[in-house]
């Protein structure tokens, strides 16, 4: 059965599916955000760190 | 069940021909008529070229127009006043893409456009043409009135902010950039390729008439000012309005977010574009060229309160036809989506 | 009927999220796999924003491949050749849309392309992909290889001409004005906007790899040849290729119209395009920009001899996974124009 977590970003909530594992990344459907698996019981996710690319000019 | 019979008034537009290549598509409409004066006789592909080998229909007179289900009106400004009466003496519905029955109030129009307007007392019969806006009243209406291509980029945008109360009513700041397109395909020195070209061409800091709607929409019984600037680019489709909202509350991003997602989560026609990475992070108007698709972002400057939204639409698309075939598929109870499903081209 | 299951290889270059954005919408066709090693795991609308909203597959690894009906490949060159025996081994059908088995002849791809084939013996299982010239052998093909962008727009004018013989054979010289999605999404120096933008850059004068193919389905079985130059100007998609041909005989206009009305009158995807007024009397790349169009137009000089053709394509359409749709509908007796009915967009 699935689970759905809540994106910390942009607080759309989305299903998981029920083996993820601690540290794994997840991409928000919603707003892309990067997310990491910071607890399994409850399942909590966090911003992962993403580096900063130049765009535009 | 048999096919809605339509015909086109003013077809030889660049909305009336956009009109045409949806329509052409539409499984449950028949063309029946399509008018132009200055274009008697021809074919319809001589002044639409994308239409060759497609379409074999000739335009015929406004004078012989004939009883019809549906009538696209594409006529210049104060024409469809003019003649009204004829015209809902032989359709059951019109969907109007001028300026002439956009606004509800008389005096208003008379601000906006400098003369009084002819048939007043019509001004409520029709639904003013943004279906995320007024979507039910749509499905019973006989008249629409399709929405102006910069009011509908920068209504889109600003409409949840302003019905939830959390924007400064009379500061926001909104700069339309724009394509040539939106001049129609009259021709002028302004519009003349080497004067037109690489232009970034302030050509209405102040005073743009589409302002009537964006006031009359967003201000829910209150007056309402927002200080709007057109800049065409070089660009033939697409308009990208940059508004800038000065929220009157603190807020964070995630309550932008759930605004936006309990105003449009469910819209066929609304994307919300806001991302980290990659080329395309905001809104972007050649993404949407060809669809009807308005892409909405937003930034939130949390130190100043300052809420930047960007929205971009294709103004012969969301900003004229495409919206237009919308609310006749909501005025017919078709899947709003029907002949609308293009997704548009990357890269372009 | 159940639907073709269908996977693409190689999905995240600008041929192959074309190819996407067309399956999307075919009838018959369920995609199953989309492989990107570069942008394994991630979201297809990250690297295709036009299928935003559109498509929630995400990418996979090109060594998770499972069984399906048919295969796109649109891997970089010199690996389809690589890995063609999983491939064959993974589906009953492949349309490959690189260079890796266009040509008949093994010599001849060691010539051009200066190193020898690795699967020569398996040239002749593969049909060359221009449907108007192998539809019957294309409907009774496991194997087909989409045909090169400006081989397509240059065999589709000179075909007829030199099939009818009225053309001296190795005089004619083409000269193909194209965009920058022509180098497909891989970024250089020579791409970098402000460098690129504006060029008129004669990127290939001489010995482009495409002429492999046009003399290929020119010669008939007499060696022939084409001088042919390409040169890149201000533009994303779209290829214009000007034909100078010698004719070896005295022949009128309308012999012209005749001998293309013989060969192109019932093709779906090909329209002559000469006109004596309007905006648009020859071949306008910007017209067919994202449809599977090639209009062909022609001006004969009768003093000379010399008979000018224009053939205008969308470089990423019918010059790359348009023309592959194209072929998928004829290998399966789907009507060729299914999921290619885009007419295109007029202004633009």
């Amino acid at each position: 059965m699935n689970q759905n977590v809540t994106c910390p970003v942009c607080d759309a909530v989305f299903e998981v599916a029920e083996n993820v594992e601690l540290n794994e990344l997840l991409t928000c459907p919603d707003c892309g955000s990067e997310l990491e698996v910071v607890n399994l019981k409850p399942l909590e996710v966090a911003e992962a760190p993403q580096e900063e690319e130049d765009w535009g000019e | 069940m048999s096919k809605i019979s339509v015909s086109v008034v003013g077809a030889s537009g660049f909305a009336g021909g956009e009109l045409l290549r949806l329509l052409l598509f539409h499984p449950h409409v028949e063309i029946k008529q399509v008018t132009s004066e200055r274009h008697y006789g021809k074919f319809v592909h001589k002044v639409h070229p994308n239409l060759r080998k497609i379409c074999n229909l000739k335009f015929t007179g406004i004078g012989e127009l004939e009883e019809c289900d549906v009538l696209f009106l594409c006529l210049p400004h104060g024409e469809a006043q003019k003649q009204i009466d004829r015209f809902t003496s032989l359709a059951q519905r019109i969907i109007d893409l001028s300026g002439d029955f956009r606004l509800n109030d008389a005096q208003s129009y008379k601000r906006w456009y400098g003369h009084p307007h002819t048939r007043p007392e019509l001004l409520s019969e029709f639904v003013y043409g943004i279906p995320e806006l007024y979507r039910s009243k749509m499905s019973r209406a006989r008249f629409v009135s399709s929405a102006g291509c910069n009011a509908t980029a920068t209504i889109l945008a600003l409409y949840p902010l302003y019905k939830e109360g959390i924007a400064q009513r009379n500061s926001t700041v909104t700069e339309v950039k724009v394509g040539s397109s939106e001049g129609g395909n009259k021709v002028s020195e302004a519009s003349h390729h080497p004067i037109r070209h690489g232009c970034v061409r302030s050509f209405k800091p102040t005073g743009h008439r589409h302002l009537a709607e964006m006031e009359q929409e967003l201000s829910f019984g209150e007056s309402v000012t927002i200080h709007f600037s057109a800049t065409s680019i070089e660009m033939v489709r697409g308009v990208l309005a940059t508004s800038h909202v000065f929220l009157n509350r603190d807020l964070q991003e995630k309550d932008i977010w759930k605004i936006y997602r309990k105003y449009y989560g469910n819209e066929p026609f609304i994307r919300i574009v806001k991302e980290r990475d990659g080329n395309y992070r905001y809104p972007e108007p050649k993404l949407v060229t060809g669809t009807n698709y308005c892409d909405i972002g937003f930034e939130l400057d949390a130190q100043t309160g300052r809420l930047v939204v960007m929205s971009a639409i294709d103004n012969l698309m969301k900003g004229a036809a495409g919206q237009a075939v919308q609310a006749f598929n909501i005025m017919h109870g078709f899947a709003e989506t029907t002949a609308l499903e293009f997704p548009g081209l990357h890269p372009i």
